[in-house]
């Protein structure tokens, strides 16, 4: 059996599946499905420093070979996720990951800061990259001082492995990835979802309360490789791919690329087993293919 | 209550109606628990514009048989590609999903389902449970004319049955709101399922009555079990998740105008 | 019936269906499957000052809901367009457009202003767009200032109708839009092809021959319909919407967003005769919603 | 030739393999004219993955029964759902595309047709062309082994039929191009279709023997007829639509290093 042991930056990760914030919940609403502790990493719900109500619905519109989604970062606010949410997740056998948003480099910095008290959560994702909030990170995502701030903020508050969530909604992800990479991140993980919208062409309505949301699903997979193989070129830090991923076929195209490790989204709402599944399924195409190691195709793309 | 995501067998597929379909799975080992008013996940197959499951409530479960009830109205490319399902193929469904209605409260209780159009699927299960479990139930269900009231046999051989059709083919004339029935007879509580004009009605006769009631909704949905957060409804405690706080509410929860 | 006539700036269109450039040869190629002149407007195959071969073959992969291509502006130059090809064309009797590329701003004139010298061709659409060649225009229209640069450049040498093709691969497409405004462009058209890649993993290597290509068809929709809200807000010029339109509701999502007029591209190898479709659904959908014209929807998006 | 966008019916679907299905095709209306070699553009419904249509060759043409036969292959999730088509179904062809193989040049001309694999399919209609015409045809079929040679009776029926097969389970042990005919033969001209290293060592025996050899190409397709410039073959001319100028190409017009 091929290993599949994989290292981002500070983490050392049974596999290489993760699952990508917000559409795994805290990973508890997917025990019945999978065992949670076969997936490499989980990374839980965007929090934030405050409670946030999120947007009014609808909040979903379903398009070809996607979804949009304009959730708009509803949680309870980073003291209600250290009181009542950590210790129903913290016994899990796997890295639990929080993904964290804000509105200021202060405010990522103070909520970052909460999460490093807690000792089983190994590693932060930071959302910079959020389409669905006026002040929801992807104002800072979109320019490479904008970025910098932020992640120096964090930086100086934060210890352990700090994963940077970058956004395709830019001219040049590269150049994003560099500054963040500058500014100390250990990892960059991408694509956030890409800037979309719907019409209720009988209603003469947006389809999300807020007109615009984030394209997630296999439509935006030829966009997140493509991003992927751009910031391998840029940067030396690991790189954590998703957008799209729906099997270990999908997986293995990002590996190739350049990920180090992938994140499933938007399939699990399409079967809640797949992390698990995708994961064997990459040890097995290893199998089959003489790889003892998932780390043989890293970065292997010939071109 | 555990949840399964699990390949059913479709074992008959009967057409009720020009825009229904129901379909009648089953399984080679027992069908899981679930409560009536919870619903399933579908995933439909060979269907290019559908890519996210569908949410469909469970509309009967017949322990005997070992079958679970879908009833379905033919919308969009999602529900006419389930029309389209062969005896002996395969359905996979995540499920059971939701709260479900409210379990019997008091012995001998006396409970108005109230359903309209294709709303009324779950009331079936929920009749025969309040039944068989001590409770009385009276069904009233809305139809726009009386082709479009179905298994009105089924919902008979449980319960008593009061109709309402916006055309008078069948029953009273109108809407349910409208039926002699609500006049003549006071209920412990009502469960509405339907259209959401037709529950703001039933839940302001409620509020009239002080009769407690609870709606079923039907919120658009990704993932159906609180991991998406993309199904909120308004409520008293701000937005929660139709698919896990719901989809049946006690109407003084939520936000709306009653 | 409703009236389906639309104006362009300059031009006026029997309705608003047209083609998208590269994606329905010279019009010609089409003649079998429908009445070229039912069509509002024919915009031909990207031509640039001299031949190109494009991008070595495999130029197509094909990805969730959408394709890839690196075509890469192939082309006999624009002496050959208009000694060879525009008179086979010119008498075809709706509007017919040449997309115009380049790798200079000089190059985009010369070839330009050897167009406007031909009587039946009303209006260029400028590609400073092209995701598929190192300089394909992609580096123009990336930038507010290059964009700028190539239409003053053209503006001089061209005086009918000048509409600029805008990409979605930026951070900011209404400010990309507002810059050409001022520089002259007469309308935009957005979206060309979103940046993406795919990968063949038996054999690791990109599926396109130059790695990376354009993406479109329906996964691109939501994309670009967001794009022409944003752009709609921030220009007073008409805008040309396109991106994955398959049908008549498709494009009526478009004209609510804003669009005056839209383009089809990728559905015409789907399905050859969908242009006349989309316009007679059009007509259909109007009627049934007693609009007596199609301006009666356009931007009439309620949000 | 005039183009089509058409919906055929599915009058037969046969499984002479695992691996393939025969799709036999008509219409109310006699099928338009094509040409042996040319090809059929094919919308496959129900097939979320399939959004462009694919390539198929014209595998036989029968007037007498107006049917059109696909010879396909399962390969991917598109042809695989091709083999799902029953009795009575709708098919979408834009038709007839390409070149096709070429015209008899000389009354009696001696055609080798060499066909590998599922490049078997236009050698049918080529063949039954050139007898008809006036010419010689004569088939050389290549494939793995003895169950992988199809329609062989049909084959028969036209021309000699030549066989090799890997295993040596039927006709001689080994590749087409090893076959004892080609050394006791001298043909006019041939055509191959086929896998590309099969293609090239044809085409390496042509030249050998100064024979003029035409080979049929399966590029990727978007659109199939000359608009989308994808399909290109690099030519002496340059990069050249192999849709609209082939799929049937002079080896001596291509860069192969042969
Ligand atoms: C808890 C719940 C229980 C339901 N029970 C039943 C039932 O028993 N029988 C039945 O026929 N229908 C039921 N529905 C509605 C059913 O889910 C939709 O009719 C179905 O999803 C339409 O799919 P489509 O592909 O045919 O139509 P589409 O073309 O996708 O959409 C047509 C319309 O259906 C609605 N819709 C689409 N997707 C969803 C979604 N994911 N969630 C909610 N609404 C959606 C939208 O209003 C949309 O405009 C239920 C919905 C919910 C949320
Ligand atoms: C002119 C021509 C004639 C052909 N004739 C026949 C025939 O008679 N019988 C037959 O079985 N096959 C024929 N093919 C090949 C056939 O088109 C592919 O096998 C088919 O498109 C695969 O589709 P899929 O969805 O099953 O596989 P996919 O999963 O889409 O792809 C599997 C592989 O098939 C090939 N392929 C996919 N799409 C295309 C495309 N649009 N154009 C070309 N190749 C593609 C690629 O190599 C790909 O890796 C022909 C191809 C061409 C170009
Ligand atoms: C419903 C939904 C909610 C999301 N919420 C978050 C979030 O809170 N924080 C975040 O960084 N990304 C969020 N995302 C983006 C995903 O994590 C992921 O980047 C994106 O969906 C692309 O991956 P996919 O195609 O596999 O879904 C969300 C996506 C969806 C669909
Ligand atoms: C094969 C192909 C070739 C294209 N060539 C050009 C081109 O030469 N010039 C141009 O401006 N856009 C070109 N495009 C982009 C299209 O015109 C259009 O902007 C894009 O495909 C999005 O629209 P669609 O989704 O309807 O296809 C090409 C697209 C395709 C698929
Ligand atoms: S549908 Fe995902 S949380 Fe309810
Ligand atoms: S497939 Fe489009 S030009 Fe050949």
């Amino acid at each position: 059996m091929a290993d599949l042991t994989t290292r981002i930056a500070g983490l050392t990760m049974k596999n290489p599946v993760m699952t990508a914030s917000g559409t795994f919940g805290y990973g508890v609403e997917f025990a019945d499905f999978v065992n949670l502790e076969e997936i490499g990493g989980i990374i839980v719900k965007g929090t934030t420093l405050n409670p946030r109500e999120g947007n009014d619905y609808p909040r979903m519109a379903e398009t070809a070979s996607g979804m949009l989604n304009c959730v708009g970062l509803q949680n309870k606010g980073v003291e209600y996720f250290c009181n009542h949410i950590y210790p129903e997740i913290k016994d899990i056998k796997t890295n639990m990951i929080v993904n964290v948003s804000g509105s200021s480099p202060e405010d990522y910095a103070a909520c970052a800061a909460r999460i490093d008290a807690l000792d089983n959560i190994p590693a932060i994702e930071l959302n910079i990259s959020c389409p669905n909030v006026k002040q929801g990170g992807m104002a800072f995502g979109v320019t490479a001082d904008g970025a910098a701030q932020v992640v120096k903020a964090v930086r100086e508050a934060y210890h352990k492995t700090l994963i940077v969530k970058l956004s395709p909604n830019v001219t040049s992800i590269a150049d994003i990835a560099r500054s963040v990479e500058d500014a100390g991140a250990d990892a960059v993980s991408l694509i956030n979802t890409l800037m979309g919208m719907a019409i209720d062409i009988e209603r003469r309505k947006p389809l999300l309360s807020i007109a615009t949301g984030g394209l997630s699903g296999p439509a935006v997979k030829p966009v997140a490789i493509r991003c992927v193989w751009q910031v391998v070129k840029a940067v030396s830090i690991p790189i954590v791919g998703l957008g799209g991923i729906m099997n270990a076929h999908d997986a293995i195209e990002f590996f190739l690329a350049g990920a180090s490790a992938i994140e499933i989204g938007t399939a699990n709402f399409v079967d809640p087993a797949v992390t698990v599944k995708v994961a064997n399924g990459i040890s097995e195409w290893l199998d089959q293919h003489g790889c003892a190691s998932v780390n043989d195709i890293i970065g292997q793309l010939d071109a | 209550m555990k949840k399964y995501v699990k390949d059913l067998m479709v074992k008959a597929v009967e057409f009720p109606h020009d825009l229904y379909v129901l379909l009648k799975l089953t399984d080679s080992e027992p069908l899981p628990e679930s409560l009536p008013g919870q619903f399933v996940e579908v995933k439909v197959e060979n269907s290019p514009n559908t890519f996210l499951r569908r949410p469909i409530s469970i509309n009967y479960v017949d322990r005997e048989r070992n079958e679970l009830w879908l009833l379905i109205k033919k919308i969009g490319e999602g529900t006419h590609q389930l029309a389209q399902l062969k005896v002996g193929d395969k359905l996979n469904l995540v499920f059971p999903l939701g709260n479900g209605f409210s379990s019997v409260q008091k012995a001998g209780e006396k409970v108005l389902l109230v359903g309209g159009g294709v709303g009324v699927a779950p009331m079936l299960d929920y009749g025969k449970y309040l039944k068989e479990n001590g409770a009385q139930p009276v069904f009233l269900l809305g139809a726009r004319t009386k082709a479009d009231l179905l298994e009105q046999d089924l919902f008979k051989s449980v319960a008593p049955v009061y109709v309402t059709t916006e055309d008078g083919s069948e029953g009273e004339k109108g809407f349910v709101t409208q039926h002699s029935l609500l006049q003549a007879e006071k209920f412990d509580r009502i469960s509405v399922c339907g259209p959401k004009p037709m529950m703001v009605s039933v839940a302001r006769y409620a509020k009239a009555t002080s009769t407690p009631c609870e709606v079923s909704l039907e919120n658009m949905m990704a993932c159906g079990i609180g991991a998406c957060l993309c199904c909120v409804e308004k409520t008293v405690k701000g937005n929660v998740c139709v698919c896990t706080e719901g989809p049946v509410f006690d109407v003084n929860d939520l936000t709306w105008e009653v």
